[in-house]
């Protein structure tokens, strides 16, 4: 995967540490880069949330052929573009994210709570999840 | 179909060749299994210096230490027996026994109280 | 077209814990099925955010209680990575020696599993035979069977002993493995039952990320052991199967764990040479991993597990996400029972090796 | 038969009793008799598997109640005699009872057509063969009716598998009946028991002659069970308990027991028919020999009863032995699997046994 092609082409990307960090049409990218340079695995989508509202959503793609590994980042409010018509796998992982930070992903067949019954309030595991029970106060 | 046949009667056969071998299982009540030497069981505390570091290397909070009126207290309810306090203890107070029937009728029976400095009656 | 929708429920006896397929059948054809999750939720990384590294050591056990030794290698491997601490060989030794015995215990459950699904009552009991010896000897050196909290960052928490047990059950497991050969592989009505059936090929495999021997029994030859720190002087060759089906998956299985007694044995040659433990062990209270972000990964029993830590330089971890094969496993169910019959299905999803605690976190 | 009769007119008439009450009750005596004998065999058929079971795979089978754990299926029976007796909400509620009814009477009416001994036989009538056919197709009736009234999905469908199950398995036990209807010219069981004995021993049984038919009726009759490796119907990793998933209490007690019954049932057939019913493997009976004539000749009727048993057991260990081993079959194979290789296999084994009997001239009987 040379680095500077892609840089050519999606110009407003920048490589922080490992990471390739974008701004925006993250469809495009993942869908060029799957395609062009074999990335067939996408090992997972981690989330964190920045604490300042916005989530930094990592897509860890791997190509089995030369077992190498890409990690690309972009930060979202809370709307994020589904990947799901590309990895199927990503079905799941943005339902568990949707479930627990709350990024609504659009064009997700059934985006609903993975872990969380449906009418659970909040989303967990976002920094700004107060929870009022006393007992699991005990660690702090 | 013959050589479907030869396997089933081997299948058939292996199953057959258990038939008298003695059996594995244990009697529990009548026959006990000893556990073994470094067996993670109930905790028991004796001379403990009350450092508090076994309060915060329990993952779920079931030590807790009075010190004004010097009382020592395991809630069996969250210990998850992990044997952290035991391994993390630096004088040693805190054994993992080997006792592994806890079942008591009554809630407070399973949190243990010990005083700490002098003997350790449990109340 | 009458579609009857079936709930194959949480409580349901071969759904290996608490799984629920949302069935729309067309007589006994599957028409679609949508996998619900959650019902085994513990908030796993919510948990991270509040304890201590030390602290969550051992609770990292139970997210997968077949495999408890692959996920506290995970995190004692993130804190080593983090803080730069070098192994000694022996210690090494007994982490790979330990995680293999591991990885048979995981497969012969499963292969006792899978044929309780499939209506075979007898060997359930003979894999349970053979798991209940390395409990066993899990119980005599790390104090518990399954949560055995023996790996500590920087190393074990005490000495390996009664080697001679391993060494007994590695020279009784070939012949007894050769049992359930001849007692599973060539029957007829097993094959009847998994030849053809759950086809996967390469493509869906990787659509779905499915690691691990589901992948390997579909023809690619992807072993993270490979490329791991700890099996850099073992050498053993991953098993790669062609058909994709069932029966694939599960002479995969079965080739695997003899490849994992054959590590095992090695692993016990440099426990016999390597006699001095020596291991740099952190004080658990002031452990605080310096800024930024670490990925570890290792081959579960059950494909790639992985472990993502951030952290912010204090003694909790920031943010700390889990990445499990049964995760996409269970997520690959909505695509392979398409068109299978009932009694299939409940075939099909045994062979997967699907465990909940690990699809759930 | 007709001399115990006379003795029991004898044994009333002494208590001045009307003789016609002694003609209707004689009837009766046997068949209480039978459902005593049913009963305790079926609660030692229970207890036999359980311990094979657990035999096969290294365990010890059920030891706790009463000495070595005979006690423990007259424990399992009476504590489910003692369980509510739970009828599902949107169950059919007259359906759901009659079900284990229907599942249970035919199983006595089965036992009574088998000759235990030359003497011992209540319903000998000249084609007491033909009702084991029926025997076998009511069952099918109590499993429909009582997957269809429990209002329970998982019931509904091991109800449907279990009647294209039977259904495919009934015919190639008709034809290989009727094989050995053709080999021994007659449709009574005790002609049939008595054609087996014309050689000396072993040798005289249908089982040689006949030993495709002994196969296929052994297969039909382990499918028509609902037994391992064809219990699709009730298969607990699939269906939970089939058809009988929401019956507790005294109703599960019935179909579980009835279960058994026709194990036992079907295993005296099977015995009679192949295995030369209650004539003794050595060709002689032992009992005249080991004992002096007078008690000897009375004791050859229970030699000759334990023989049908010993028989019966026989097949009942390789029954259970298969459940020990074989997976289940698949839904749709298990069909296959009579339609296309059963059936013509006991249509030809017919031809072959006409084509037998016609060449022997009828040498058997």
């Amino acid at each position: 995967m040379n680095w500077s092609e892609f840089k050519n082409i999606f110009n407003d990307c920048k490589l922080q540490g490992e990471k390739i960090v974008i701004h925006s049409n993250l469809l495009k990218t993942i869908e060029f880069v799957k395609n062009n340079y074999r990335f067939e695995i996408l090992k997972e989508i981690i989330a964190v949330d920045n604490g300042d509202g916005t989530t930094e959503l990592t897509y860890k793609l791997f190509s089995p052929e030369d077992s190498e590994e890409v990690l690309i980042s972009i930060n979202v409010q809370n709307e994020a573009e589904s990947i799901s018509s590309i990895f199927e796998s990503a079905i799941a992982d943005e339902k568990e994210i949707f479930d627990l930070f709350g990024i609504r992903f659009n064009g997700n067949p059934e985006l609903k709570r993975l872990y969380m019954p449906e009418d659970w309030k909040g989303h967990p595991l976002k920094k700004d999840y107060i929870e009022n029970d006393e007992r699991l106060k005990w660690n702090e | 179909m013959f050589k479907d046949i030869k396997y089933l009667i081997l299948s058939m056969l292996t199953v057959f060749k258990h038939l008298f071998k003695k059996p594995v299982t244990l009697e529990y009540p009548e026959k006990r299994n000893i556990p073994p030497e470094n067996f993670r069981g109930k905790p028991v505390v004796e001379n403990c210096k009350c450092c508090g570091i076994c309060t915060r290397v329990c993952p779920s909070g079931a030590i807790t230490i009075d010190k004004e009126n010097k009382v020592f207290k395991i809630d069996l309810k969250k210990c998850i027996f992990c044997g952290n306090c035991a391994y993390y203890c630096p004088h040693g107070a805190i054994k993992m026994s080997k006792e592994y029937e806890l079942g008591t009728k009554e809630k407070e029976a399973l949190v243990l109280n010990y005083k700490i400095g002098g003997a350790d009656e449990r109340n | 077209m009458s579609k009857l929708k079936l709930n194959l429920g949480p409580q349901h006896p071969s759904t290996h814990g608490v799984l629920r397929l949302i069935l729309e059948l067309d007589g006994e054809k599957i028409i679609s099925c949508e996998p619900d999750v959650g019902y085994l939720h513990r908030g796993m990384e919510k948990m991270a955010e509040k304890l201590t590294y030390i602290q969550y050591l051992p609770l990292v056990d139970r997210i997968d209680y077949l495999a408890g030794f692959f996920y506290s290698e995970l995190l004692c491997r993130t804190v080593e990575k983090a803080l730069e601490i070098e192994l000694s060989p022996r210690v090494k030794a007994i982490r790979v020696l330990l995680l293999e015995l591991n990885r048979i215990a995981s497969h012969l459950l499963w292969i006792g599993a899978f044929l309780m699904d499939l209506g075979a009552v007898s060997p359930f009991f003979y894999a349970f035979r053979e798991r209940e010896i390395i409990l066993q000897y899990f119980e005599k050196i790390s104090g518990q069977r399954m949560m055995n909290n023996y790996f500590v960052f920087g190393g074990v928490r005490r000495d390996i002993g009664y080697l001679e047990d391993v060494e007994n059950f590695l020279k009784i497991l070939p012949d007894k493995v050769n049992d359930y050969e001849k007692l599973i592989t060539e029957n007829p009505i097993f094959l009847q039952r998994t030849k053809g059936k759950g086809v996967l090929d390469k493509k869906t495999a990787f659509n779905f990320a499915i690691t691990g021997v589901n992948l390997r029994a579909s023809g690619v030859s992807l072993d993270f052991r490979k490329g791991d720190y700890l099996y850099k002087d073992f050498e053993f060759t991953p098993v790669v199967l062609e058909e994709g089906d069932s029966w694939a998956r599960y002479k995969a299985r079965v080739m695997e764990i003899r490849e994992s007694a054959k590590i095992a044995a090695q692993a016990l040659e440099i426990l016999k040479r390597e006699k001095s433990i020596e291991q740099t062990l952190i004080n658990p209270l002031t452990l605080k991993l310096p800024e930024g972000e670490y990925f570890q990964e290792i081959e579960a029993p059950r494909g790639l597990a992985s472990i993502y830590v951030k952290s912010t330089g204090d003694s909790k971890p920031y943010r700390l996400k889990w990445r499990t094969g049964s995760y996409y496993s269970v997520n690959l169910l909505r695509k392979i029972l398409k068109g299978a019959y009932l009694n299939d299905a409940i075939a099909i999803s045994g062979s997967l090796d699907i465990i909940l605690p690990e699809v759930d976190k | 038969m007709n001399y115990l009769y006379f003795l029991y007119i004898e044994f009333l008439a002494k208590h001045n009793i009307p003789q016609l009450f002694g003609d209707i009750t004689f009837y009766v005596i046997p068949c209480c008799i039978i459902f005593a004998a049913l009963l305790i065999v079926v609660l030692a058929l229970v207890l036999f598997e359980r311990k094979l079971l657990g035999w096969f795979t290294q365990r010890k089978g059920p030891n706790r109640v009463g000495f070595w754990g005979l006690l423990q299926t007259l424990a399992d029976a009476f504590k489910l005699l003692c369980k509510e007796n739970i009828t599902p909400k949107g169950a059919d509620r007259f359906l759901f009872n009659l079900a284990p009814i229907i599942i249970f009477v035919p199983v006595m009416v089965a036992l009574g057509l088998i000759p235990y001994s030359s003497e011992f036989t209540f319903m000998n009538f000249q084609t007491n063969l033909l009702i084991f056919i029926v025997i076998g197709a009511m069952p099918v009736l109590s499993i429909l009716l009582a997957g269809w009234a429990s209002n329970n999905k998982y019931s509904l469908f091991g109800a449907m598998r279990s009647v294209s199950q039977i259904l495919a398995y009934e015919l190639p036990i008709a034809f290989v009946i009727l094989s050995v209807a053709v080999l021994a010219s007659s449709l009574n069981l005790s002609q049939i028991t008595l054609a087996q004995s014309s050689a000396k021993g072993i040798f005289g049984w249908f089982g040689i002659p006949c030993f495709i038919g002994f196969v296929i009726m052994f297969i039909c009759v382990i499918a028509e069970l609902n037994r391992c490796p064809f219990d699709l119907p009730e298969a607990e990793s699939e269906l939970i308990c089939g058809y009988n998933t929401e019956y507790s209490g005294m109703r599960f007690a019935i179909f579980y027991l009835s279960e058994y019954a026709l194990l036992f049932a079907n295993a005296l057939l099977l015995a009679v028919l192949f295995l030369g019913g209650y004539l003794s493997p050595f060709g002689k009976y032992l009992s005249p020999m080991i004992f002096p004539p007078e008690i000897g000749s009375i004791l050859v009727y229970f030699e000759q009863a334990f023989w049908l048993f010993a028989k019966s057991f026989l097949i009942i260990f390789v029954i259970i032995w298969i459940r020990a081993t074989l997976p289940r079959l698949a839904a749709f194979d298990l069909l296959k699997f009579s339609w296309a290789c059963l059936l013509p296999l006991s249509i030809l084994n017919l031809f072959l046994m006409v084509i037998l009997k016609y060449l022997t001239g009828g040498g058997y009987v």
